[in-house]
């Protein structure tokens, strides 16, 4: 299977996408903010970093890159993509995602070791989790508070469609606890903690984060993707 | 005033020129126009004011620094020593690495957020044109008392900055240092120290050779930033068109840097430079008479070509201007095409601004005038060099006259307290605060960073080739002591490094003193230069770079003398390495080390406002056995875990050894008070499976490394002798100062 | 040369929780004016010449679809002398 | 209730990376009116009643105390509607 990891100018952790993504078996394939076709690819990484400095609002410069464009019409018509961090704030403010990340209620940039719940295992990305699954990987960033007006909170709730849950404090003033979440249709996932840094308890607090990439994989391996 | 020209200079050789608002001496000025054979232009006095700087020419330093050559020992792991931007040094496996650690002070008091963040992306530059990616910062920090209003106005925006520029170039913080101290107020020291690594072969130099190859000035454009490192006032005394005033801070632009970094890698990779220098203080003054001299000495460059932020820049300030993110590369003609075409992939502003010629004048024109025609080695080497006059300052005997008078703990209770005020000042406390609002997973590499003893990365993904950074400073000791404060630190630096199991393979500085024209501070300044250098002979490790920061005082209040000693080590698979601490209960604990009464310059006498005594002497024969029996140790899979001891003694060490995985201890010490509180030098807790005893007690006293069984993990609370804190009270006292007192 | 300002603020039931540490830092120091404060961005955008009311249209565009994300901002884009 | 607003720009000589981010952005999007943007602050404030001219004075104080960084930043500020 081959996922894509994009770059934009100010990307960060493309490597560490590419690095988890052929860890858990899959083919990475790095695709450029100015390609205008996806070479192929089978899913989409939008990893984490500042793109474009994270200058005006996270996301809001890069979700206009040429490469969205194939990225959106074939995430609309199914192709499993993931929103990290960064990744997440480009979701959002393309809104293939409902909400919107704003400033961290501390207003300091966060980096800590953050358990999640994961709620929802049947989508592309979280098939490999149980439900219910407590898992620890890296939370870092300065604007992760997930913000939606009440009637799509209760819809994401009432939906199903939060994918994972901060447990215990709340590291950033995000609505109900989110930690991330996915469209109607369950290809489309945004996630602000990192799970490409938890793919070995070398590097990260635990390899608890393989597991999205093994899910995809799996996904595709089953046919249940698209 | 009209632009000033060479032509101009020869006509009327005796006009009167600003020089001393510039911060040159008569006898400077006097020197640069016997120099030429005339009066030199406004934008050649420029250059020379700022390139003769202390900053830029270590002028003060440079009589001691040369020790560093001196003494070397010679080593082959040194692939590139003093005197480029940053020393290389071969880790194996065909790798080098490079390190530097720079100082901001002085802007990060002015400006904490920008100040801070600009020195982060001064030293990655540096640490970039070396032709290496950049790997992993660290931060050493030191303010003013930690419930002072000031320290509260400048150490959050100073964390803010460090994490906001070094998070945004996806750099791993991996390490630093947040210190308290009365004289900081003020004068807060702002270090920043940056790793990279490359191939051998990519090791790039600031030269520019080769007649006809071209120079070229690429990243942000130049604006009016920071002119006049040496004089804020230095552009008001040249008349220009633009507003009256000049930014007297620096603002950085972290994206583009973290742009300019990629668009540089990818420049390398394809081997289309033939020398390369950061713009950093003093910009392209620095930049240019470097790169000339660096090569054969002849480089024609037109000054009206570069970029510009604001237009109404006079040439003078174009030359002095320390605007951040800009690269100056010297590139062969037939290159040219693709290094504008990386550079236009990246979206980087690039232009070329001249050439390199045969001959050793670097003339500059603006708008076909040439306005500077000089020898670019008397810009940027043959600065003055003075010997300035040093003498032992009173207090020095005053202070070792001291006795250090201070409670030490017997009873449970007051044990009790005792570690858990240690835990909870702010010297000691938990820095998580600081290093919460650092990214330290990014690139995905980190083996060690907060609170373990040294950072540490992987650099190679197959083989599991790591470095290892610590830096140090005891800046308590090196007021008593200057000569064996630089020691001490270098000693510490390196035991941090090797408690992980690295072997330790070179050194960086960073030197924070007061006044230079005080010779009490200038004896400091050459003690510790001598401390360092000597104890890097004996040690056997190559000093491969680093900065002096002089001035830091407020009046005639110097801050303790504060040299930063950063210290690389290697080490072959960092999946062996010894963690800092334990995770689990049943294992032995025992303190590698003699522990003498030293509380001089203790954090404990600090407590209680008790400055004097007489340092520690370092004994490096008995830390490079330590270091040894720690590298030796970790390759036979004898230690579970160990760590140093430092400020704070055992009780500080044990502390962080329990909080780390929350795993208790209980120890049982004999002369309970000071084996808690003396910081005797040289010393580690190890806990070992009991299985590993026979391998520890026969080979410690082989090495004669002294060795006392203090007790067993397990439990949650920390037992010593009678006294039992639990974890929950001991975490509690250690992590909320700072929430406490910076929210 | 003629300046346009765009205003962009976050919607008033939307969490702002920088213009809440703005509001409680102030009566720490000694200020006690506030009833409430809200953070929000300017953007001072310099045109060529008087602006036009084509020009107005383009701006009025680019707020809503870069400057401000209509899911949490409201926007005001006003001509400033 | 009125509005008091505070307008925190940085200083012109002052480098300005977002509005600098902002001016690279508009005309990839097909915007082409825009000579120069710089993105600043804005304030809301809401006080009880009509602002007074000693309270405007008060926020005159807070501006420059904690709204703006004087080093870097200009700030101005006026009674809304
Ligand atoms: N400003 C900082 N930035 C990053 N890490 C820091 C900073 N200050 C302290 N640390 C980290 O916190 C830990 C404890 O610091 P310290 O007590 O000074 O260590 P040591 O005594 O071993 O030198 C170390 O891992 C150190 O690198
Ligand atoms: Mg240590």
């Amino acid at each position: 299977m081959k996922i894509g990891v994009v770059t934009f100018p100010g990307t960060l952790d493309d490597r560490d996408a590419a690095r988890a993504v052929n860890h858990a078996g899959g083919q990475a394939v790095a695709l450029w903010h100015n390609d205008a076709d996806l070479r192929g690819v089978d899913a989409v990484i939008l990893p984490g970093g500042f793109s474009y400095g994270d200058y005006l609002r996270c996301g809001a410069i890069s979700r206009f890159s040429p490469v969205m464009e194939p990225i959106i019409k074939a995430a609309l018509d199914g192709m499993p993509l993931l929103g990290i961090c960064n990744g997440f704030q480009v979701l959002a403010e393309a809104h293939l995602i409902p909400g919107a990340l704003t400033r961290n209620h501390e207003l300091h940039f966060l980096c800590r070791d953050q358990k999640l719940t994961i709620e929802n295992t049947n989508k592309a990305w979280t098939s490999s989790f149980t439900h219910g699954q407590e898992i620890l990987i890296p939370l870092k960033n300065g604007e992760g508070a997930y913000m939606c007006d009440d009637n799509t909170l209760a819809m994401l709730e009432g939906e199903g469609r939060i994918i994972a849950r901060y447990v215990g404090e709340n590291p950033n003033g995000s609505r109900n606890l989110i930690a991330g979440i996915t469209n109607e249709r369950g290809n489309i996932v945004g996630l602000m903690p990192h799970p490409e840094h938890a793919i070995d308890s070398l590097t990260g607090p635990s390899a608890d984060g393989l597991g999205f990439f093994t899910s995809v994989l799996n996904s595709f391996l089953a046919g249940s993707v698209k | 005033m009209s632009l000033d020209t060479v032509a101009k200079a020869q006509e009327n050789p005796d006009a009167s020129q600003p020089f001393a608002e510039l911060g040159l001496k008569p006898d400077e000025y006097a020197r640069i126009k016997e120099i030429l054979g005339r009066r030199p232009t406004s934008s050649e006095l420029a250059m020379y004011s700022v390139m003769w700087s202390e900053h830029c020419s270590y002028k003060s330093s440079k009589v001691h620094l040369k020790q560093f050559g001196e003494k070397a020992v010679k080593t082959d792991a040194l692939l590139v020593g003093i005197g480029e931007n940053a020393g290389v040094v071969d880790v194996g496996q065909g790798y080098a690495v490079t390190f530097k650690i720079e100082s901001h002070n002085h802007p990060s008091f002015i400006e904490p957020y920008q100040g801070a963040a600009t020195g982060v992306g001064g030293i990655v530059r540096d640490i970039l044109t070396m032709g290496a990616r950049p790997i992993a910062v660290m931060d050493p920090l030191r303010f003013g008392p930690a419930d002072a209003a000031d320290t509260r106005r400048v150490l959050p925006g100073i964390v803010a900055g460090v994490g906001g520029y070094g998070n945004c170039l996806g750099l791993p913080n991996i390490g630093g240092e947040v210190v308290f101290d009365e004289t900081y107020l003020g004068n807060p020291l702002v270090n920043a120290l940056c790793v990279g690594v490359m191939k051998h072969s990519d090791i790039k130099l600031a030269k520019a050779a080769g007649a006809g190859n071209l120079v070229v000035l690429y990243g942000a454009k130049t604006g009016g930033d920071g002119i006049g490192g040496v004089s804020v006032l230095a552009s008001e005394t040249f008349e220009s068109k633009g507003p009256a005033k000049r930014p007297a801070v620096q603002v950085g632009d972290p994206f583009v840097e973290k742009v300019l970094i990629e668009c540089s890698l990818e420049i390398f990779a394809e081997d289309l430079v033939v020398g390369i220098q950061d713009l950093g203080g003093a910009g392209l003054s620095c930049a240019t008479s470097e790169l000339a001299s660096g090569g054969s000495g002849g480089m024609k460059v037109q000054l009206d070509k570069v970029p510009l932020r604001d237009p109404s820049l006079s040439p003078e300030e174009i030359l002095m201007s320390e605007s951040q993110e800009r690269m100056c590369a010297i590139v062969e003609p037939s290159k040219i095409d693709r290094f504008l075409e990386i550079c236009e992939k990246w979206d980087v502003t690039v232009t070329v601004i001249g050439e390199v010629t045969d001959g050793n004048h670097l003339e500059i024109t603006w708008n076909d005038e040439l306005i500077v025609d000089v020898p670019p080695r008397t810009v940027a080497h043959d600065g003055p060099v003075y010997n300035r006059p040093l003498a032992q300052p009173a207090y020095i005997d005053a202070v070792a006259k001291e006795v250090i008078n201070v409670p030490l703990p017997t009873t449970a209770v007051e044990i009790t307290s005792t570690v858990l005020k240690l835990a909870a000042t702010p010297n000691l406390a938990d820095k998580s605060w600081v290093t919460d609002q650092y990214d330290r997973y990014v690139q995905g590499n980190t083996i060690q960073s907060q609170p373990d003893d040294s950072g540490m990365v992987r650099i190679d993904e197959k083989t599991h080739l790591g470095v290892a950074v610590a830096t140090d400073a005891n800046a308590n000791w090196s007021y008593l002591n200057p000569y064996e404060g630089a020691k001490l630190a270098l000693a510490e630096a390196a035991r941090n490094i090797a408690t992980a199991g690295a072997k330790p393979l070179a050194v960086t500085n960073c030197l924070n003193f007061g006044s230079p024209e005080d010779p009490g501070v200038m004896w400091q300044f050459a003690e510790s230069v001598r401390g360092l250098a000597d104890g890097c002979l004996e040690m056997g490790l190559p000093v491969t770079g680093g900065n002096v920061s002089f001035y830091n005082q407020t009046g005639s209040v110097a801050i303790l003398p504060t040299p930063v000693i950063g210290v690389l080590g290697v080490i072959d698979d960092v999946r062996t390495r010894t963690p800092m601490s334990f995770d689990r209960a049943g294992l032995d604990l025992y303190l590698l080390g003699e522990t003498h009464s030293d509380l001089a310059g203790s954090e404990w006498a600090y407590l209680h406002n008790q400055r004097g005594g007489v340092a520690p002497v370092a004994d490096l024969q008995r830390e490079m056995r330590l270091i040894e029996f720690l590298v030796a140790g970790r390759t036979k899979k004898i230690f579970a875990a160990a760590h140093d001891l430092s400020q704070g003694g055992l009780a500080a060490t044990l502390t962080e050894m329990v909080l780390r995985h929350n795993i208790g201890a209980t120890v049982q010490l004999d002369n309970v008070g000071l084996m808690l509180l003396s910081e005797t030098p040289g010393r580690v807790v190890v806990a070992i499976d009991p299985s590993q005893s026979a391998a520890l007690t026969q080979e410690a006293p082989a090495q004669k490394i002294a060795l006392t069984k203090i007790g067993v993990t397990g439990g949650d609370s920390l037992v010593i002798n009678d006294a039992k804190i639990s974890l929950t009270e001991l975490r509690q006292a250690h992590t909320s100062t700072f929430k406490k007192l910076f929210g | 040369m003629a300046k346009i300002v765009v205003d962009v603020m976050l919607k008033p039931e939307i969490l702002d929780p920088q213009g809440k540490a703005v509001a409680a830092a102030l009566p720490r120091l000694g200020f006690t004016f506030a009833k409430d404060v809200r953070q929000g961005k300017r953007f001072e955008i310099e045109v060529d010449g008087e602006p036009t009311a084509a020009q107005l249209a383009e701006v009025e565009k680019a707020a809503e679809k870069l400057l401000s994300n209509p899911v949490i901002e409201n926007f005001t884009v006003r001509v400033e002398k």
